[in-house]
């Protein structure tokens, strides 16, 4: 039974504030990690499990530089199947080729005998696909063969990637702590709270009430001012994030995928009021418990 | 705790019978001086005393002890029987619901009506809300505060909020009744009355002990003074004679005799 | 004179600690916001003038081949030309492209038979220069000569520099929501502070203190209070932005740019702590006042 | 304030010479019951009355008018010759400042020594430092707190609390001196030394009105008693004669005579 009116004057308004606030920031940051995961998993489906890499040819049209550019091919199809993540490493061979150009330029003996660019085409390990990063692959290739480029669409795929991954970390890693720091200032919100009601318990203490009455009645209390608090920050962050979302869907479509969230996303950023809420429950229930303790 | 009459007897018995036992009790605040050094005394079940001494003497203090807010830096006390430096702390409340106290501030909860505050110890003892609803109002009224039942203390004036704070110190009946100057906000009519109220729970079986300034007061009862002075405390026999209840009249409104509580 | 030892117990931590947070926010939210804008200025920087589009040949060695050729290469030039942001588009001379694959495949008559695709030269108006998104561009491209191309490197540069504005956006949306909350906080957390001294603030009024004279004390108490909050947020903020300093390093380092701030940035950083500071004087001025104003 | 003896004259006159004056005066919490509804005295310079009446009757709420805490629901008041209704809010800080109050509970600063609050109402008004260092001390002597300069009020006991608001409320030597049950935490020897003090003060000019039940107090000295109950003032000759001023001691290691103050 409640026998205290806890939380009816104005002292009460700052736990659900801060709880409010909290929950706000931490929804805001969850829903941004979470939309940004699932815009990389998009992402790394769209990459294909293989690359190409275009080897230009040793300029002239005789034997000799036929069998250098040969020579040069080998020698990146060799540094290409040194890098981690490669599977396998295939030269195209000129029919191939060929098939490849004649949209272009047409078939025939003429463009037989052109110096055409070689291809190769890179299998990556099927872990790996998603995962590799082509920079580092086309810094070594073009060091190991001048003029050899990797797909320029797949490169910047895997840098764009990287980006939003290193994006997603830093975010992460600045709500973890602004959460945290945010959670110290409800447990002291929490704690100032208690500490205007410090004369009542030290009445219910000497009228001979147990310490785990008392501290019932304070927990109670702070778990309802921090739900209030807490489902007020979780609905003003819906507005928000659906700003958040128009902002994004500026952005051209194709790459940045419609930010969505799944039925667990939400269950997850659901449980951050309740998560505050139980955070200021618990601190009014210990600094309730210790004021007693202290107390003879 | 029996209304036995033969626990009124001698003081001096060492034994269960006490109520409260004090021996060698000594107590320093902090790094301050010591309040006092070395007193004993012990209430007997059923005894009424008053508790004089001059201002800062060290009354509060020896209340303070008593309803254990205060720990003694040396000596022992005895409440119940029981050593209070040797129990365990869940066992304190179970002691602290057999005492009423009347704090000299009042200590009321502000957020509270009168009525909610005198009703603290029985809801605190999970005593059932119809007996709450039919005591409570009751005393209060004895009191003379029928018509305030509704009010918080911070819109009653100083003898108003003295008497909540009786009231809620009476309110179950306690083995124990402590009173810091539980006068000084009324006039005589009313201090008589309160003393009356005091008496008849006494006569109940109920153990009392009073600090109080008021001479006068303390004059016109027969019972004993314990006196503190310089850090010890001396006795002294009653003052005059037999309790002048003729001059006692209920305040406003107010039945003659305390109601019975529960 | 400061006649009350004001900001000396417990509740004295409540400010600074909400104050430190709100900076701590304030700061690292300022400081990406900053830091994104230097980098899109260097990307823009990179971008030049001008862009260059692509037109494949129609199959076929004959002169009329060529003619639909010259066709497209006409109707890709009038479309582009149609683009807003576009100065001019200059179609490449076969001397120009000869010059161009010469490094590849060697000069001679043989490769002036070759259909090779064509280039178009787009320079952009001076202010649009860095503001023009291809993305839309080669649609529209696309759309009007089947098979035509724009500058993949600059496209996707674009598609970037938009990407990271709309973050900039949203991340300067999501502070500005959130530093309006934490200071809505802040202005709360200092009046609960100050409802503990109620009592005082009667005292000095039933003793003959003027208004200002109990206000001013107030006020100075929490603008220490407020400068200990947030000065200790500045500081916590700056070991954070160095590890995020860290993580971006991590990022390819020709994409982002090392994430620098200019003296100016810095001092838009460290004004953040004095005005938290300023809104928990303000706030406090203002309770007090407010509080005395209803004393009769 | 001039220590015009005749100031003291006649409490007809209806001039400026009332330091306070009630007309018609009627007085209302929020939506409670009238408390009083017509009630008119006049306190000419340098009188001397103590107000007493029941618990509840309204002492605290007559002083409260007094000092500008509580506005009147009907009649008018006159202070130091102003009409409060009529006077703009910046002005009452300077007429507070006239005044000294002693409050029913107490009001001290928890946070400041002993000393500091009872320095308050001089460093409010802007007095050097070197005056506050001499007289403080002095005056807290006087009282018998010389050993509790630096306490701060939670450790000190009810009757040390009450000294030293009474020593807040005269130190700056207030033209009007109003003081709420002011000996209601203390024995009967100091609380005549501290009428003693107020005597001092009065006879230099200071007009003093004292909200008491306690009667012997009252009989003790020869000042005219205004009298609330049910509402209405009554006017009542004082008691026995002149102030029994051989009685009076000062308390532990404090000087006999009352110090002049700033
Ligand atoms: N919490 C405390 N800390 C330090 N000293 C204290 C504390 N409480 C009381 N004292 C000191 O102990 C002494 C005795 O105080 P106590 O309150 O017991 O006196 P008292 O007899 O009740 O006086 P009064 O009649 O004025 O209420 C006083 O000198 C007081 O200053
Ligand atoms: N703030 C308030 N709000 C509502 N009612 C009030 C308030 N203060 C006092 N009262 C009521 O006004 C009446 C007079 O109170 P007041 O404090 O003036 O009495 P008093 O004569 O000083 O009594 P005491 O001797 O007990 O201090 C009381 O009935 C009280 O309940
Ligand atoms: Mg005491
Ligand atoms: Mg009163």
């Amino acid at each position: 039974m409640r026998t205290l009116p806890l939380g009816r004057d104005r002292t009460a308004v700052l736990v659900p504030m801060l709880v409010g606030v909290m929950v706000f920031l931490a929804v805001l940051a969850a829903a941004g990690a979470l939309a940004l995961g699932n815009v990389l998993e998009d992402w790394s489906r769209d990459v294909s499990g293989s690359l190409t890499a275009q080897v230009p040819p040793v300029p002239g049209l005789g034997e000799a530089a036929r069998m250098a550019t040969d020579e040069r091919v080998a020698q990146a199809a060799a540094v290409l199947r040194a890098q981690p993540g490669v599977a396998s490493v295939r030269v195209l061979s000129e029919d191939e080729l060929m098939a490849l150009v004649e949209p272009w330029i047409g078939a025939g003996e003429l463009v037989r005998d052109l110096p055409l660019p070689r291809l190769l085409d890179i299998t990556l390990e099927p872990g790996a696909a998603a995962r590799t990063n082509p920079g580092p692959m086309a810094d070594v290739l073009r060091d190991a063969v001048p003029g050899a480029t990797l797909d320029e669409h797949r490169l910047w795929l895997g840098r764009l990637m990287d980006l939003g991954e290193a994006l997603g970390a830093l975010g992460l890693a600045v709500v973890l702590v602004v959460s945290g720091a945010t959670a110290v200032a409800v447990v002291h919100a929490t704690r100032a709270d208690l500490a205007a009601y410090r004369p009542v318990i030290e009445v219910l203490h000497m009228i001979g009430a147990q310490d785990g009455y008392i501290a019932r009645q304070f927990a109670i209390n702070a778990l309802f001012q921090g739900l209030k608090g807490g489902l007020g920050g979780f609905m003003l962050a819906l507005p928000t994030l659906a700003g958040v979302g128009l902002l994004a869907d500026r952005v051209e479509a194709g790459l940045v995928p419609r930010i969505s969230l799944s039925v667990v996303d939400w269950a997850i950023l659901a449980a951050l009021p309740l998560g505050a809420a139980s955070l200021a429950m618990l601190t009014a229930r210990v600094t309730v418990l210790r004021t007693l303790a202290r107390m003879p | 705790m029996s209304h036995d009459s033969a626990a009124r007897a001698g003081l001096d018995d060492p034994d269960a019978n006490m109520v409260v036992r004090f021996d060698h009790v000594g107590l320093r605040y902090d790094l301050g001086p010591e309040v006092f050094r070395d007193i004993g005394f012990a209430l007997p079940k059923g005894s009424f005393h008053f508790l004089t001494g001059g201002s800062g003497a060290g009354k509060s203090s020896v209340l303070g002890l008593c309803y254990l807010a205060l720990r003694p830096t040396r000596g022992t006390i005895r409440l119940f029987g029981h050593d209070v430096t040797q129990l365990p702390r869940q066992v304190l409340p179970r002691l602290r619901r057999r005492m009423g106290v009347v704090f000299q501030d009042f200590r009321l909860i502000d957020h509270l009506s009168a009525l909610d505050n005198v009703a603290l110890p029985l809801r605190v003892a999970g005593a059932p809300e119809t007996d709450i609803r039919r005591h409570v109002p009751e005393l209060l009224a004895w009191v003379g505060l029928a018509d305030h039942l509704d009010a918080k203390p911070p819109t009653l004036s100083g003898g108003q909020k003295q008497r909540v704070a009786i009231a809620r110190a009476v309110i179950n009946r306690p083995d124990l009744l402590l009173a810091d100057e539980p006068t000084g906000n009324v006039d005589d009519r009313i201090a008589m009355r309160l003393l009356h109220l005091f008496e008849e729970l006494n006569k109940m079986g109920t153990t009392v002990l009073i600090a109080t300034h008021n001479e006068q007061l303390v004059q016109r009862f027969p019972y004993e003074r314990l006196h503190l002075q310089a850090g010890r405390l001396t006795r002294h026999r009653g003052g005059g004679g037999a309790s002048e209840r003729a001059g006692v009249r209920p305040a406003t409104d107010a039945p003659a005799t305390p109601p019975r509580q529960p």
